[in-house]
């Protein structure tokens, strides 16, 4: 790994974190899903993926840490994985396609979470059902900060990525 | 101060294909051991880029540079930034570490000093820089100054026998400032490093051995303080500006004061104002 | 535009454990159309003032009056664009808060949020740009484009774009050249003159506040410590030696004059111009 | 504000648990996951509470921190305690009230889980509140250590969150200041149609992430000047040591667990 790559990826992560932290007080809004989903669209699968699973263990260590610290990690993850194979295959109408795919991830997470309590208790699915009004706030807010956060990270990564060697390279 | 602990010979720099004339244009210098060289510049004459090609964080197209003998190429990068410590501008991007102490260690980490030594080597570099009551401090807990001073530590605790300073004052305020010239002008009287400063900071470079104005990726002059304000017209033609004493004198000639000659430093300046008041 | 401050305190993170009294007592007037420097150690809370000058920061305690609005503590105040038009802060790297495609929509972001229309904002956008010395075909390029220095110049016209009547300066030339350094003061100046802008400057450099002031401000620990005209500042080396700051280069190399030469010259060199004057007569043997 | 966020919710002492090697504390926490579901009766759920309260104990920190790492949860026991008392229909019914009648198995099974999560929240609480997050960055380092052979860049990744961290309340303060430039200029992060509001954010977004995007150059740079090659042969300041505490704890953990399996029903 190159040293400008963990430079940036520190730096990205940190970014997802604030981001975290300032909408801690808002229930559920989580600016942090569409900076993971950009960066895994525009660096690829694998770099997002490290920014999801740091960016959520720091920020759970920041905030309070539990078991749904590994779903978290999980979801995310797997959020990240799919986003940056989607990027590889779609070039045109970024904002179009996944702005919508934005706003599902928000539900896909929430599940993936709920899954924490499916295995501590019996009942999962009711408290997957209770949580369903958070998902959505969540996915709203996906929706909401993936349309105005992708033009802005989409530039400045074009700008600083074309004019120096990150070890990544933009997809 | 006779031996030459840099030697660079000819060396031309290109950070792209299309810019239309290279950062570095075939420049020549050599630093002698124990000396302090301060190199003055216009905004993108290419000092940056002179320091980053002293250490190997650049490797230039043409011309050669020898570190104590050792030619600088991809194999001997490693050995030779372990004795070209460098100092930047921002001394918030500069701290690695979570906090003072991991931060002074990280260059020995780098080295791959041994445990025992390295916390020896901290705790001597942070006494030298006057940090040792702020070991675990976290970075943002720091003025600017402190944090400068911090940096000058972790590069001194690789124990370099050259510290380029590429205006690692500018961020800071006067105070600050002051601190951290004082510690790396310590260091250089003890003898322990030879100083490479880059500062837009004339009064300061006035108090160097030695100064070399880059102008537009060349080398314009080199010389002691005295040569190089000798020229001084020429000077502010290339945006630069005259020290404060030597404005003083100046202006004093043209009042009528038949001062010998344009001072750099304000004590002799006032000598001669006093030899000349007791004739009168 | 008078600005005074009555009683002000302000505390950081009030009521919480990390609450931290930054200042307290300010009293101060800043008289219409002057230009005031604010010096003062690092941490003496220069900026806290400034950021109290257009309703940034609320005080904890106390009051200010900026023009014929009260701004005190524990009241809400409904409106205060009208006080951010009014009086315009020019931060320290005023150039890291560029964000648009181009440099005309940057400086337009200023007046139109004040309500400015489309067409009058490109006008005071390319007037500002004017002001600041950069040619017109900067107009459309992106501010990330340009030197440092140019990147200085566009942010300073985004603020001067808002046509505030008191202009507030945090360190405005740190980080730049010299000859960058003194085009930009010289700039504010001659906009301080020739528009008859209020100036508040916060400045590390002693020169400059000696060199523009009307008057000085002492800050030391959170309090003003003493203010007055330049000459009245600087004749007075110890108090500022214990509010840890320093005297200007002219006074300092004039006061080892007087004492080599065992006299006492009176009134203080605030330019070279000034001291070379007083260094001739005195050597001369004229009497002061 | 800054200050609070870095350290988390760390709180600094000296107690037995603040000693232990993070590696145990987080395998600790690893192991009581599997343990807390070996629990099934009362005297198992007894057990787990007392190995609970000792480790709670042995912080020797003052209540309200605990109680405050519990907060976010506790809608969640009370949620499940009603869950519960609701859907299970076994055992005897103790009260009756039209449709809602509750059966003593819906009470049992209510307190037994709401426990489980209060004893897992109250422990892991304790590692945050125990432990800094660059010690606990060290001791995640150590044990992933082994997945070095297949390939997970163990070092890097600890250098990243080491970094990231150090960079939180940069980044922070960073913000703030944006935030009040742009404020000078007449924006309006507070109020206006949530509309307004949302594009307000874009003056504060674009120099956000690109004063990040410089941050990350120039510390390449200043890393490489310093050495930096990767984690080959590179030695280590911070070390973390295994006592024998460690060791008693983690024992008296296992042992608590094989317990409770002879012991549940
Ligand atoms: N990373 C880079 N990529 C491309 N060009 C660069 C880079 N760094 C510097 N340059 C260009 O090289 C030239 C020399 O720049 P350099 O940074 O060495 O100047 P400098 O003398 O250090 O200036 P300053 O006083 O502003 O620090 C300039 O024209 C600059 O634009
Ligand atoms: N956002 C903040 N939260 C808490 N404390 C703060 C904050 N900003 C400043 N302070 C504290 O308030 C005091 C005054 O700070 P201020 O920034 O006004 O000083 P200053 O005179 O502008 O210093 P400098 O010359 O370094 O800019 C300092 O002790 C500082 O640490
Ligand atoms: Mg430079
Ligand atoms: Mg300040």
């Amino acid at each position: 790994m190159t040293t400008r790559r963990i430079s940036l990826l520190s730096l990205l992560i940190a970014l997802s974190v604030v981001g975290r932290l300032s909408f801690q007080f808002v229930p559920n809004i989580q600016p942090m899903t569409a900076i993971i989903l950009i960066t895994a669209i525009l660096l690829g699968p694998v770099n997002g993926m490290i920014v999801a699973v740091l960016g959520c263990f720091l920020s759970n260590l920041l905030l309070g840490m539990g078991t749904w610290t590994i779903w978290q990690m999980l979801a995310w993850g797997i959020l990240a994985l799919v986003f940056g194979l989607l990027g590889k295959a779609v070039k045109r109408n970024r904002l179009l396609i996944f702005t919508p795919a934005a706003v599902l991830a928000g539900y896909l997470f929430g599940f993936i979470v709920s899954l924490n309590m499916f295995v501590l208790t019996a009942n999962g699915l009711a408290y997957y059902l209770a949580g369903i009004p958070f998902d959505t706030m969540h996915a709203a807010g996906n929706g909401i900060f993936f349309l105005v956060l992708y033009p802005v990270m989409q530039k400045t990564f074009q700008y600083y990525l074309c004019k120096n060697d990150y070890g990544v390279t933009l997809q | 101060m006779e031996e030459t602990i840099i030697e660079v010979d000819q060396v031309t720099f290109q950070y792209h294909e299309d810019d239309a004339r290279p950062a570095l244009n075939a420049v020549s210098l050599s630093v002698k051991k124990g000396e302090w060289l301060a190199v003055v510049g216009h905004n993108g004459s290419g000092k940056s880029t002179l320091a980053r090609v002293l250490n190997g964080l650049i490797l230039p197209q043409h011309g050669r540079v020898a570190v104590n003998g050792i030619p600088l190429n991809e194999d001997s990068i490693w050995e030779v930034r372990k004795q070209v410590g460098m100092v930047f501008q921002n001394p918030d991007n500069q701290f690695v570490g979570t906090t003072v102490k991991d931060d002074v260690a990280f260059g020995l980490e780098n080295h791959g000093v041994p445990r025992e030594e390295m916390k020896k080597r901290v705790e001597w570099a942070t006494q030298k820089v006057k940090m040792e009551e702020f070991l675990g401090q976290e970075p943002h807990h720091l003025s600017g100054g402190q944090k400068q001073r911090v940096a000058i530590a972790g590069v001194i605790a690789v124990q370099p026998q050259i510290i380029i300073l590429d205006e690692a004052t500018s961020m800071l305020d006067p105070q600050g400032r002051s601190e951290v010239m004082e510690t790396v002008r310590e260091l250089n009287r003890q003898g322990i490093v030879t100083v490479i400063s880059i500062t837009h900071d004339l009064e300061e470079a006035a108090k160097a051995d030695r100064i070399i104005v880059m102008n537009g990726g060349e080398k314009f002059a080199e010389g002691s303080p005295e040569e190089i304000f000798k020229l001084d017209r020429k000077l502010v033609e290339i945006g630069l500006d005259l020290p404060f004493s030597y404005q003083v004198s100046m202006k004093l000639r043209e009042a009528g004061i038949a001062l010998s000659k344009n001072y750099l430093d304000e004590e002799s300046l006032v000598n001669e104002l006093w030899t000349l008041h007791s004739k009168s | 535009m008078d600005i005074t401050f009555q009683e002000l305190e302000h505390r950081y993170q009030a009521r919480t454990p990390f609450e931290r009294l930054a200042l307290h007592d300010i009293n101060l007037e800043i008289k219409d159309r002057s230009f005031v420097s604010i010096i003062g150690h690092t941490g003496s809370g220069k900026s806290t003032i400034l950021q109290h000058l257009n309703g940034l920061l609320k005080p904890t305690k106390g009051s200010l009056t900026v023009g014929d609005r009260k701004i005190q503590a524990g009241k809400k105040i409904k409106d205060l664009k009208p006080v951010r038009r009014a009086v315009a802060i020019v931060f320290q790297f005023p150039e890291h808060q560029l964000f648009e495609e181009t440099v005309e929509k940057d400086i337009m972001f200023g007046p139109m949020n004040f309500g400015v229309p489309e067409e009058e904002a490109r006008e005071k956008a390319r007037n500002a740009l004017k002001l600041v010395g950069l040619p017109e075909n900067v107009l459309q390029k992106s501010p990330f484009d340009l030197s440092g220095g140019q990147m200085r110049r566009v942010a300073i016209a985004g603020v001067l774009a808002i046509e505030p009547e008191v202009l507030v300066l945090d360190e405005p030339t740190a980080g730049l050249d010299p000859s960058g350094r003194k085009e930009i003061m010289d700039l504010f100046y001659s906009l301080h003159k020739s528009r008859s802008l209020t100036t508040v400057l916060v400045t590390h450099s002693m020169e400059d506040a000696a060199r523009y002031s009307d008057e000085i401000v002492v800050m030391h620990k959170g309090t003003v410590q003493m203010k007055g005209t330049p000459e009245e500042i600087f004749s007075q080396s110890e108090v500022l030696v214990t509010a840890g700051l320093d005297l200007p280069e002219t006074v300092k190399l004039q006061k080892t004059i007087e004492q080599k030469l065992g006299k006492e010259w009176k009134g203080i060199s605030l330019s070279i111009d000034d001291l070379v004057s007083m260094v001739v007569r005195g050597i001369k043997g004229d009497s002061i | 504000m800054m200050n609070s966020m870095i350290i988390g919710k760390y709180v600094p002492g000296a107690s037995l648990v603040h000693r232990m090697d993070p590696r145990s504390k987080l395998t600790m926490i690893f192991l009581f996951v599997f343990i807390v579901f070996f629990a099934n009766n009362a005297v198992t759920y007894a057990i787990l509470g007392l190995f609970t309260l000792f480790i709670v104990g042995a912080t020797k920190l003052p209540p309200r921190f605990l109680l405050n790492g519990l907060k976010p949860i506790i809608w969640i026991i009370l949620f499940t305690f009603i869950l519960h008392i609701l859907v299970t229909k076994e055992g005897p019914v103790l009260f009756e009230a039209g449709f809602l009648a509750v059966h003593r198995e819906g009470v049992i099974q209510g307190i037994y889980i709401s426990l489980r999560f209060l004893f897992l929240i109250l422990l892991t609480t304790i590692l945050t509140l125990t432990t800094t997050p660059i010690e606990v960055t060290d001791g995640m380092e150590s044990l992933l250590h082994p997945f070095k052979k297949i390939g997970l860049p163990v070092h890097e990744l600890a250098l990243m969150m080491s970094i990231s961290l150090r960079f939180i309340p940069t980044l922070m303060e960073e913000t703030d200041k944006i935030m009040k430039a742009q404020m000078a200029r007449g924006a309006d992060f507070t109020s206006g149609p949530i509309k307004q509001r949302i594009s307000a954010i874009i003056p504060l977004l674009v120099p956000l992430f690109i004063s990040a995007f410089k941050r990350a150059e120039e510390l390449a740079v200043a890393m490489e000047a310093r050495g930096y090659q990767g984690g080959e042969g590179r030695t280590k300041l911070r070390e973390l040591t295994w006592r024998a505490l460690d060791t008693i704890i983690l024992g008296l953990l296992i042992a608590v667990g094989i317990v409770l399996l002879l012991l549940r029903s």
